[in-house]
């Protein structure tokens, strides 16, 4: 570790950042915490392991960061989001230094019980050593395992009736308490203000209603459509306990299979939304 | 289902330049088609916002239509690639969560295809009475209301 | 206080008995991730170690979403309709510290103003508690003068003996005369039965003293204490949200269908950025510091400065689910550490 | 508060009688904010429009709906009745409760239940309409005319003519297009190019016209009033200012034998050429894929011969910008190929006549080369094979055009005249030759048209079978013609000298890809499409590109002239003006919600968003937000469903106004 701790150091010394995000632990000793880090002599609180759950990413684009540079634990899946970012014109490159992480997976929760299961997330991960980085740190193994039960679920829930889709849904969404953890985790929610927090007109219901719920939780996958990195940083804060995953990971595969796109690979592959091909498929237009 | 006297309410999101005039072209040429649909009129597929269709079934759509120009006719150039695109990913989505081709439909009709939009009107209108009302949507419409 | 002893098997029946006259009956789910409307006594879950639910129960007292009444729009007017009124419902196996948030709540209800809503379904409410032995990192009841076996807030205090029974000690009026309705479900237990289970609870080791942190928080508004909260905190107010005391709310009117409408009482956050923002576009809390200090100052300084109460519980809720781990416990702890 | 009128037309009968108008008046009254309804035979009319002005004042009314007819007919009528009684008149919508209700379905309850939802929904909408004031844009006071054939170059001298500067596009080496190949013209006979040799000379003279040949749109980006155009001028090699036209390096050329695109194969050229001798500008060009310096880097013959030095090998194509106001395209038309239909050809036969297979079976165009004076045989019919005189010649009408099976479904309308014209012309100069034509019908609706084709039949005794051809063989040095004469029933066989096919009249090739650079619609043939086809047939569906000649369909002479002076008037009209009033149907940003992620600007087909810097008063920035240039903006609103936070609404079409005419459903 005193690897990342001495780089961290080394940018804040020379101030080639302003600040630097990372990960310290947290008052449970299975769990980390972010921590924003201003003074090299802070930097020893510094932590990397599979405990570290958080994409921090997510803070690349509050107000207070905005303009200086910022240095970024980042694993594999946060650089997706950073690359993203990047792409949708929220913040330069040449603003944030990644500390990239070699990484050997995360845990799925805090839990006890989840504190060897790997999170669904790192089952297909294709980052394990981050696509755009500054320095690169290694992260322990603790030989974590897991099984993908998201993608069994995607199946099951396509081979059924739309009714029973429906009904699927109806009971999670119900659960929603529209607090907006979910957004707020998510690295690519930076609006400053949300479409659900529009009131004139007011497409989302602001009450917790069924219907309500269903257009927040529709509006909110269809808009990280092509976008979403698949951190399921919101699946994991959502104290209802709703998949969201489930509905990020379809579109992922839609973008995948309809235009083979992956968001969050490259700096200079166009986005998906705001393009688009003479040939895009159009089998369903009458 | 199995109403008989079930009438649907659909709505229409169609652009001016192609579809509505297309449509008038079926009024001018006084042909005849089914009257469950309420069209709204916008300049451009490109300005059909999902959020449009999800508002629709809010407000108690039995089905939606989604139709413009096709494809190289757009009067804006491109709008309606773009919403092509949008469409493939929310019309994916929708069916993810429950809601099939049964209740939304698309259709490319141009300012000379009065006949091709009786066709997807009467097409639109039979397959969303077959379906029936869209009685899972109406479910959660009804929650926290007078008669809910 | 009386104290009784009864089974489990009987608890159940007398349980059966709420649902069959047409009450509602909520306990923890399976998963024990909240608490939900049970169909049949068999689905209670009475265990005394079961970390407590990621959601609280105040939502069937204080809902995250009521309808406060219906409107309709006339050509030149509007008719109101108001709602029907709550059911009788009864929580079975709320622990103490969520027992005790219930009537902490109560007081911000029946202060200025009297919450109909509020009170409608606390006076139709039945609180059973059951004493806790789950402790975590996060618990804190202790410091919050709650103890795991503290009977505050329940009607009737379940504690669990080795054989599977429970001894019943009843609190209020209303256990009571559950009790006498259904006597012989009961047995009449030796004093202090329950003492030697009592005795082996723990409980959380007291973190802070809750004094000592008001007395800093009273001269110390301006402080960059929580400027390493602001930095993380997400903003995103699920500790609000599941939270046993939270209670702040918003208001809204929707037209739900052309011409018809409600006006509608929804869950809020003193964490969220819209919270205290001006229709000017100034907001007094711009900062996300500024708005857990506010969290902080609201639970341990101002409820206790307008009732007398602290407006916490230890449950240790927001804690456990904050996405960023951030630690309500350990922050006062540190304040206290200050002083 | 609202204050909402509506007034519900019967349109006589063609709403009245389907939609029961005083019941939907009864019933729309009853809605919120609606303070007056009323039903009236003729809202359009003056009277009609009276009611509506006085309603505005006696009722006070801040908003209008009308329900009445499609908005496309007579929104502007009533917006402009509307605003005549002090309203802003864009407070004022319509309900199309006729093309879009009564017209289209039978049953009076279902089609006044069906008017009053969408009157309903129509006054949720105006709800949330505001005061709008239209967008005034300068004018460029300058027309770019694509393509140099005759209703280019008439346009090109009608916009020149009223003062305005001009810029003139051509492709080819010279102006002239497709007339100037033409030996006569119907019905009057007079000499092509002796008609057309002094306008394009006028063109070549005219101050006002800037001529660039040899030249093609890459790019146009703008709107009316204000394009901006890139035309790529393709590399001569030959400096335009230098040459002197004297003819010489033609002369010179080694290479004598490519086919000359002028004479349609009929003759051959050099490698640096001018394509026929009245060409303007008179400079010539060189062919590098014949050039043998350009294949072998050796000979430069040219170079050496030219007294002013005007060769340059080293040439490039260049680009130039130009601002113009008005865009008129007059991009003409091909003959149909038999031999070179490519495997996505829309026509599917017509291998059975033998064209490319038979040297003496040729197209129109051909033989107009044949037959000119300025042509290969000088003017004289001789057959391509043999150079020997035709004694019969058959000529074919509709090879392509009216055939849905193989062809294309429609008429190439000039064909029937041609063919008169060439069977005519074949009998003036062969006087003992015979002339045959299979038709399907004889389309001469022209003036002095039907005469001239009933000269062809009775005075130069030109055969006219009614009837289609199967098939044309060679046998014995004969062209076997064999048809079916339809009239008498009888089967035909005529052994021909020379077939003459008067293939279909198509659209350029790259007609499509000019039609995406300049963003008009076309057809699925490819020909342009005009706004309106009786009542606009000369403009395109964008502001300020016109239309004129044979891009739009199958156009005679006179036809394409008469539309390029209508373009040009059109263009002229835009001109009289010093600024443009726009619809103020435009995108906004609310810059206090803008997060910059430029989503908008990726989806803007007219790079209308621009990028802006907010700061503060010390001049940090604060953030970057998206813009828009309401003079790129052309309303079509993809940013506002693009964008995520609604932070861009389109005016006019904004989301609360879609909204609550959702919710009013």
């Amino acid at each position: 570790m005193a690897d990342l701790i001495s780089i961290v150091k080394g940018i804040l010394e020379s101030k080639k950042v302003d600040v630097v995000v990372g990960y310290t632990r947290a008052t449970s000793p299975n769990r980390t915490r972010p921590i924003v880090i201003r003074n090299a002599s802070e930097a020893d609180a510094l932590v990397i392991d599979s405990s570290c759950l958080n994409n921090l990413a997510t803070y690349l684009t509050r107000k207070e960061n905005k303009g200086g540079k910022v240095g970024i634990v980042a694993k594999g899946c946060d650089v997706k989001a950073i690359v993203q970012l990047i792409v949708e014109n929220q913040i330069k490159r040449e603003n944030v230094y990644i500390i990239g992480v070699k990484c050997n997976g995360v845990k799925k929760g805090f839990e006890v019980e989840d504190s060897k299961v790997l999170s669904e997330k790192c089952l297909n991960c294709n980052v394990k050593t981050p696509h755009l980085y500054d320095e690169l740190v290694e992260m322990g193994s603790d030989n974590l395992s897991g099984k993908d039960e998201k993608a069994e679920l995607i199946a099951k829930l396509e081979a059924m009736s739309p009714q029973e889709r429906f009904a699927f849904w109806e009971k999670e969404f119900e659960k929603c308490i529209r607090c907006y953890a979910c957004r707020q985790a998510c690295p690519l929610c930076y609006c400053e203000r949300c479409i659900a927090d529009k009131s004139m007109p007011r497409w989302v219901e602001t009450s917790a209603t069924k219907r309500g719920n269903f257009a927040w939780n529709i509006i909110r996958a269809f808009h990280l459509s092509g976008r979403c990195i698949g951190c399921n940083e919101c699946e994991r804060v959502c104290p209802a306990g709703i998949p969201l995953s489930l509905l990020n990971r379809k579109m992922a595969m839609v973008a995948k299979s309809e235009f083979g796109y992956e968001s969050g690979m490259s700096l200079d592959a166009p986005t998906l939304i705001g393009t688009y091909d003479v040939k895009d498929k159009e089998d369903f237009i009458k | 289902m199995g109403d008989n006297n079930f009438e649907p309410k659909i709505v229409a999101f169609v652009c001016n330049w192609c579809t509505y005039t297309g449509a008038d072209l079926a009024g001018t040429s006084r042909m005849k088609y089914q009257s469950n649909v309420r069209m709204i009129r916008l300049p451009c597929t490109g300005r059909i916002d999902p959020m449009f269709i999800v508002k629709a079934f809010e407000s108690g759509a039995d089905g939606v239509l989604v139709s413009g120009c096709h494809p190289g006719d757009c009067h804006y150039t491109a709008g309606n690639f773009h919403a092509r695109r949008r469409w493939i990913l929310f019309r994916q989505l929708l069916k993810f969560i429950g809601i099939d081709e049964s209740r939304l439909f698309f259709s490319w009709v141009s300012a000379s295809e009065g006949k091709k939009w009786v066709d997807v009107i009467n097409e639109v209108t039979d397959t969303v009475r077959k379906a029936g009302p869209f009685s899972d949507y109406h479910r959660i419409n009804k929650e926290y209301t007078l008669n809910g | 206080m009386e104290e009784y002893l009864i089974s489990f098997d009987n608890l159940k029946k007398i349980v059966d008995g709420f649902i069959k006259e047409g009450s509602d009956v909520i306990s923890i789910s399976k998963n024990g991730d909240r608490f939900v409307r049970l169909e049949k006594s068999d689905d209670i879950i009475l265990n005394p170690e079961q970390r407590p639910s990621d959601i609280s129960a105040k939502e069937f007292l204080f809902p995250r979403t009521e309808p406060i009444f219906f409107y309709c729009k006339q050509k030149e007017s509007v008719e109101i309709i108001d709602k029907e009124p709550q059911k009788r419902q009864v929580l079975v196996g709320l622990k103490p510290c969520d027992a005790a948030s219930l009537g902490i709540m109560h007081r911000v209800f029946n202060w200025d103003y009297r919450d109909e809503f509020f009170n409608r379904r606390y006076d139709n409410t039945l609180i059973i508690g059951l004493a806790c032995k789950y402790v975590d990192d996060y618990c804190f009841c202790t410091s919050v003068n709650i103890s795991p076996t503290s009977t505050r807030g329940s009607d009737l205090f379940l504690i669990p003996l080795s054989d599977g029974r429970f001894v019943v000690q009843v609190v209020t009026d209303k256990g009571k005369e559950i009790v006498s309705r259904n006597s012989q479900m009961f047995e009449k237990a030796d004093p202090d039965s329950g003492k030697a289970v009592i005795d082996s609870i723990k409980g959380p080791q007291k973190k802070f003293d809750s004094k000592k942190v008001k007395e800093w928080l009273d001269k110390n508004f301006e402080t960059d204490l929580f400027n390493p909260i602001g930095d993380i905190c997400l903003g995103c107010g699920q500790c609000a949200f599941v939270c046993p005391t939270c209670h702040c709310f918003d208001i809204v009117d929707e037209d739900y269908r052309y011409g018809e409408g409600r006006r509608m009482k929804n869950w809020d956050s003193c964490q969220f950025y819209l919270f205290t923002l001006h229709a000017s576009g100034h907001n007094p809390r711009d900062t996300q510091a500024k708005r857990y200090r506010q969290r902080v100052n609201h639970k341990f300084k101002y409820y206790i400065d307008r009732f007398g109460e602290i407006l916490c519980t230890g449950c240790g809720r927001c804690s456990r689910g904050c996405p960023v781990a951030i630690d309500i416990g350990g922050i006062v702890t540190r304040i206290e550490n200050l002083t | 508060m609202m204050r909402i009128g509506v007034f519900v037309c019967h349109c006589g009968e063609n709403i009245g009688k389907t939609v029961d108008c005083p019941t939907v008046a009864k019933e729309v009254i009853k809605l919120p904010n609606v303070v007056y309804a009323i039903d009236y035979k003729y809202m359009c009319s003056d009277p009609g429009q009276n009611l509506i002005k006085q309603a505005i004042a006696e009722h006070k009314l801040n908003a209008v709906v009308v329900a009445s007819c499609s908005p496309h007919m007579h929104e502007k009528t009533f917006r402009k009745a509307v605003s005549a009684a002090g309203l802003n008149p864009y407070m004022c919508e319509i309900a199309n409760i006729r093309e879009q209700c009564s017209w289209v379905h039978d049953n009076v309850e279902e089609a006044t239940k069906k008017a009053i939802d969408l009157i309903r929904m129509t006054v949720e909408r105006v709800k949330f309409n505001f005061p709008l004031s239209e967008i005034k844009v300068p004018i460029t006071k300058k027309a770019l005319v694509i393509g140099g054939g005759i209703a280019g170059i008439q346009a090109a001298l009608d916009i020149a003519g009223a003062g305005y500067k001009v810029i003139l596009v051509e492709k080819e080496p010279s102006i002239g297009g497709h007339m100037s190949q033409l030996s006569e013209t119907f019905p009057t006979l007079d000499c092509s190019q002796c008609i057309l040799t002094p306008r394009m000379v006028e063109v070549y003279q005219h101050p006002n016209i800037k001529l660039y040949t040899y030249s093609e749109v890459e790019s146009v980006d703008g709107f009316i009033g204000n394009f901006k155009v890139t035309i790529r001028k393709k590399a001569r090699y030959v400096k335009e200012d230098l040459c002197t036209g004297c003819g010489l390096c033609t002369q010179k050329c080694p290479i004598k034998r490519a086919p000359s695109e002028f004479d349609e194969g009929l003759s051959n050229r050099p490698a640096i050429y001018v394509p026929f001798p009245q060409a303007v500008p008179n400079i010539p060009v060189i062919d590098r894929t014949v050039c043998t310096y350009f294949k072998t880097g050796k000979c430069q013959m040219c170079k050496k011969v030219c007294g002013r030095d005007a060769i340059d090998f080293e040439q490039k194509d260049t680009l130039i910008t130009e601002d113009v106001g008005a865009i008129i395209v007059a991009t003409g038309y091909k003959l149909y190929k038999i031999d070179k239909k490519g495997p996505d050809s829309a026509v599917k036969g017509y291998g059975e006549y033998g064209y490319g297979k038979y040297k003496d079976v040729i197209d129109g165009l051909q033989f107009e080369r044949l037959a000119s004076a300025s042509g290969p045989t000088a003017g004289e019919i001789l057959r391509p094979s043999d150079r020997k005189q035709p004694k019969k010649v058959v000529f074919i009408q509709c090879v392509g055009s009216r055939d849905p099976s193989k062809g294309f479904e429609y008429c190439s309308k000039i064909c029937c005249m041609y063919t008169a014209k060439h069977a005519m012309l074949y009998k003036h100069k062969v006087h003992d030759g015979e002339a045959y034509v299979f038709y399907m019908d004889i389309r001469a609706g022209g003036k002095g048209y039907e005469e001239f084709v009933r000269r062809a039949i009775e005075e130069d005794h030109v055969k006219y079978i009614r009837g289609r051809v199967s098939k044309v063989y060679e046998k014995k040095g004969k062209l076997i013609v064999k048809g079916e004469d339809t009239l008498a029933g009888v089967p035909v066989e005529i052994e021909a000298d020379m077939v003459v096919l008067a293939t279909a009249i198509v659209a350029q090739p790259e007609a499509a890809k000019l039609a995406q650079t300049l963003g008009i619609p076309y057809d699925k043939y490819g020909f342009y499409a005009e706004v309106h086809p009786k009542l606009r047939p000369v403009e395109s569906s964008s502001g300020g590109i016109f239309l004129a000649g044979a891009c739009q369909a199958p156009r005679d002479i006179p036809e394409s002239v008469a539309m390029a002076s209508a373009a040009a008037s059109k263009a002229l009209i835009l001109f009289g003006n010093e600024n443009l009033e726009r619809e103020p149907i435009v995108a906004k940003v609310n810059e206090s919600t803008c997060v910059g992620c430029f989503y908008c600007k990726k989806v803007c087909a007219y790079n209308a968003i621009e990028i802006k810097e907010l700061k503060d008063k010390k001049g940090n920035l604060i953030k970057v937000v998206a813009s828009v240039n309401t003079g790129l903006c052309q309303g079509c609103g993809t940013c506002n469903a693009t964008c995520p936070s609604k932070s861009i609404e389109l005016i006019g079409f904004n989301d609360e106004q879609i909204f609550y005419q959702i919710k009013a459903l």
